[in-house]
């Protein structure tokens, strides 16, 4: 957050850089059914943003001491392409890239039936072609998909969002130049039937009422996405091949 | 977090535990929104630049800070540089392991760092000696000495009292020894939820029965610089606008009490 | 190669495989030097200088190249560098780990790598910003997304397209940016040995039967460029010759139909 | 050993830089049971050094393949903390903790009954929180008294102390700068009740008496260490919490 | 293969820089039972090359799921001496020796009766103390007279030999300068009875024609380098003790 | 030290061991104070700039030394570098394993660099090529090919008689090729404890027999220059006494015989 810039980032009508309003999203859409190896995938176009999704399982988990004897354990590994960045990203996990995993595990843990599958793991795979800020919000999203894509039994979806404070405004899905140069990030992912919250990170600087005016765009917002996930399911965008989606 | 010993808290244990919270008490007595003791012993080692040693009750770290002149990261020649690293030493917990870091002790680093890095607590921009070629790194390292439940709290008290005293040694690059520039003091507040009910600084057993983990760092002006939810539960909208006030209301103590 | 997730092929599906092949005909109904169908997208992840995805009947790859400046190394002082990895991603198969390259994704990498290499495709000697100090390094990253057998070809075919898309940032060193210079197409063609028959292209079921692999590289001039015998088995030298000729015939109708 | 230097380590009255004479120790204190969750810990300062003890076990070794059917095995784990030592050291092992950890492990297993829980292992955690020379030779000194702590039965406790050559003079306990600028350095520890030595290493020049002159102080030397180490078992220090000791 | 060079590497009179002509062999000798604790052994010298093989086993394969339950799993483990080229190798395996313990280990489970171990390995180390070109080659042809030393049933031996194209012309068995300044490398190993080809790599330029050429040069060599494969095992060389071998 | 195949000596062995040795005679016929016969090679790789080849009875090392120029330590500006590295060859024993040096490797690498380093047997002084920038590296690199015990001595004779050949290469830096400038000989004598007796140069059995080792390196002059005591046994201050006296009156001999 917050290295200063003279880009200037809204302009004074009010738009950002790339004529969204403060509320608006980026073009987004899910395919699902990607791959034909895994037992579910989903690939995500978000903004620049080019996700693809991976889901494995439930299947015994290995090795032998990670086994839950009460439920199956949700690994999520999230992993950038070394040719998903600017500069060439050395392969192989980072410090960021854990933690990352480690808090897109916990989130879905919270919506899969984890409880019907003891000593399971179900495995999520998810690799960033193209990163464009906003990655983990955008994998975590494209995960669910992959999971119900694998029929495996959720209690809700995992929907998310991010929000974030650029020139003292509250915007909505921050661009890469607005999480750049911003003031704050928070990204945060919600189960949609109750709106109880499962993933919540947030770096920068936001007072109590800029926080509740944030986290308010990203529930609204969420709205909108679980929509394009349940159509993603529905089957509406399956006939798009993967490959047609380059250009 | 790990589990204890035998792997899960005894029932009899856990339902104590609960029934009491119920009448808002805890296990030790504390009310929900109370902290445990709080020592803090800066200088702890007193040849580092910086460092402290905090009990947090049985929790014990001791947070050292080594300044050096190094190179700046070619998307900030004109910024210091500061690097936080946690080490759950296995003297700490008979399930810590030595080894390179786990996913575990990278998160708590990484939202100490957040905390300490986004309410830019430190100058950084003072810590250049030569613009894009030479500026001070400021390395943070935490051993974890004992382990009673919320590390991210005992790190970052550990890391704020360490940098609150540190002196950067400006006579190694020819200019002189000053004090580490410091702007304010992001205090963070760890909370569980037990049941229903929000806990703050939970100890191992409570880390042991809660859903949810959140950290709330606050500066001066009341405003957040860092979150983090952690672990496998869910918060309602409103338990986190609870979180957020009552990780201000902490914060407020604390500085008051610890870092005036 | 991975074995399926038994471990292995049933007993009724490889009789059947086998025996089709006595007649000449595959298990998916191809002649044994017939290809599976080609698909490739370029430029798949336009962000990066150069990029590609192919998907080589169920087989899927996604090539990407960054070009960044650097040091030559010192017995090559006035030419680029060019380095090539192989991801097999756990994405990919079930029994597809994490972590580190192991020997077969380097070998896989470095057969790769050497059919491109060895071919020159790439005028390296024009890559060079300031001889012995600066030149321009070619970073070969290959993801393999889903896994159907035939990495070798998926991921060279994978690495043409997308060298050839490549446009070289001269911009960021002071001067225009250009595409990568390339001078010809060398084309990998892999081959198994399934009982006597040789079949090109094999499928991941292929794989799993077959005694003995080889691949073999050849450019326009129908000249070989690189070799790899993998496996297991033997082949007779009337073997390999009717391979290198499989190879070049396959490699020119490849190259007529995408890389024009 | 022996780079070189212009610092007058010996003044002309047979002192030391910090005033010492040559058979005389640094300042020394030791504390037990300063960790609430280790099974037996200690906390030595010895001049500027500054060491913590963690005591776990007897318990089941692990990996299997490690556990010794006729014994317990002593695993000693050396280390110094990233802060301990002027210029940061970088997390984890390298080529000399790991022989440090070596002789201290063998050091420790002649005292410790091993014989008494086969299968098992006993772990000592050492951590040098401030380093000034001498650190093995304290942190095994520390490690004794942990291990009594722990309740785990030894046929002797291990007490050790170096001593060196500087400006061709043997000397007692070297301190840093000794070290750094000295021409030999003896670390050596014995069971005090049969004299026997179980850890000795040395490095640089000694002659065949200049040996029996600083072996025989270093053996003097252990007993006043000794009684320090039972002072500290015996409860004397106990009341000192542990965040006293900073300054 | 072929950075330019100003060095002649063929003389008017067809001979190249060791005097050899195109179709001439290096010296090589080849001696068994080199080392006392290995099953088998076998030290090669060819040209400048001076390379060690150990065989251990057949021994149960370890870890178990290594285990193949139908046949032995042979491992090659081709490794450089740290001093054993021009600039000092970090020790421990890179990206090439990785890939040649691969296609070793594949040449010599050809040759060796697996079926009769199941469950076994048997490891064959091979340590590369002075490279000068075709240390791969080497090591392979000196594995199968280690394995056969070990008394490892094999249906025939491995031999193997390498061809290139320098100036222009097919030659056999590369030096280093040819190796390194040539057009192309073409190693190659046969099983001897059926001159089945077991190992084959090859990198640089040639034509369908100067492959046929260079093949049928490598299997005209195999024949002698079988000879003397045979004769090390009878015992011919076996009295030359290995520290002869030096100078 | 590792053990023998089955883990254990026979019971057997190990009392007709122990029984021979109360009467002053070793499994293989030895005295207590005598060596194995020690046979070496210098130049065994003549590429390199130094390299010798040691049997001590039958293990056997290959030490081999690389010259090079580098950076020197910081602290050290007007001080050439030598690094020593030992690997324990799977090659040599069939429990030991490849990867990356394990304690017992690094011991004994770091025993055998003290002999060398604190007997100042190389004029590393006369090893700097511009002070504070460039400097020569001396790599000394041992393989354990064959193990039959007491690889600390074995590895000492062969890095002794590696060095004593070594030419450093000064015209690859516009100087003049040298011998490596040598000023003494520094040898290392180990012994082990068994029952009451104190042997050396133990082979594979002794070590197994043993309870604790100890090792004295000494110079001409008969200092002790390097001491380290092994395993997890005990000595008394008259056997430490009589250890070095019997690794000088060693030392003395192996020097006279070997390295005059």
């Amino acid at each position: 957050m917050g290295t200063a810039s003279d880009i200037k980032l809204i302009n004074e009508d009010g738009l950002r850089l790339d004529g969204r309003s403060a509320d608006e999203l980026r073009p987004m859409k899910i395919e699902t059914d990607v791959l034909a190896r895994a037992d579910g995938s989903a690939y995500i176009e978000w903004g620049g943003n080019k996700i693809l999704v991976a889901v494995y399982g439930p299947r015994e988990a290995f090795p032998k001491h990670t086994q839950d004897i009460d439920k199956a354990v949700v690994k999520a590994r999230y992993n950038m392409a070394a040719f998903s960045v600017d500069e060439r990203k050395r392969p192989g996990p980072d410090r960021r890239s854990m933690e990352i995993s480690k808090v897109i595990s916990e989130a879905l843990s919270s919506a899969v039936m984890v409880n019907q599958f003891p000593r399971a793991e179900i495995d999520v795979y998810i690799e960033v072609l193209q990163a464009d800020a906003g990655t983990r919000i955008a994998g975590l999203t494209a995960s669910s998909v992959a999971l119900a894509a694998a029929g495996i039994p959720m209690k809700d979806m995992v929907v998310g969002c991010t929000a974030g404070k650029v020139e003292g405004q509250v915007v909505l899905d921050l661009s890469k130049e607005e999480d750049n140069f911003g003031q704050a990030d928070l990204p945060m992912a919600v189960l949609p039937k109750s709106g109880n919250v499962v993933l919540l990170q947030m770096d920068g600087d936001l007072s109590v009422e800029e926080f509740e005016k944030a986290s308010s765009m990203i529930l609204e917002a969420t709205k909108k996405i679980h929509k394009i996930q349940r159509d993603a399911l529905a089957g509406k965008y399956k006939a798009i091949a993967l490959e047609r989606s380059g250009e | 977090m790990p589990r204890d010993e035998a792997g899960i808290l005894s029932e009899i244990k856990r339902d104590f535990i609960l029934r009491r919270l119920k009448e808002g008490k805890r296990g030790d007595g504390r009310k929900p929104d109370e902290y445990r003791e709080i020592s803090i012993t800066p200088n702890y080692v007193p040849r580092s630049p910086g460092s402290a040693m905090v009990c947090l009750g049985k929790t014990k770290v001791v947070a050292g800070i080594k300044v050096e002149a190094g190179e700046p990261f070619p998307d900030t020649p004109n910024q210091g540089v500061l690097t936080t690293n946690v080490e759950l030493l296995p003297m700490a917990f008979p399930t810590f392991e030595a080894g390179p870091p786990n996913d575990t002790s990278i998160e708590i680093a990484r939202v100490v760092d957040r905390g300490i890095r986004e309410s830019k607590m430190i100058d950084i921009e003072s810590l250049v000696i030569e613009p894009a070629k030479k500026v001070w790194i400021v390395f943070v390292d935490i051993d974890v000495i004992d382990f009673d439940g919320n590390l991210i709290d005992a790190c970052t008290l550990g890391v704020l009292a360490a940098l609150k005293s540190t002196i950067v040694p400006g006579s190694k690059e020819g200019g002189k020894d000053f004090p580490l520039p410091i702007r304010n003091t992001p205090v963070a507040v760890t909370m569980v939820k037990i049941g229903d009910t929000l806990v703050a600084d939970p100890d191992l057993e409570e880390e042991q029965l809660s859903s949810a983990r959140i950290t709330v760092s606050t500066t001066e002006d009341g405003h957040i610089r860092a979150m983090q939810k952690g672990d496998v539960g869910e918060f309602s909208m409103e338990e986190i606008r609870k979180a957020i006030n009552m990780s201000s209301n902490l914060g407020k103590a604390i500085r008051e009490k610890y870092f005036k």
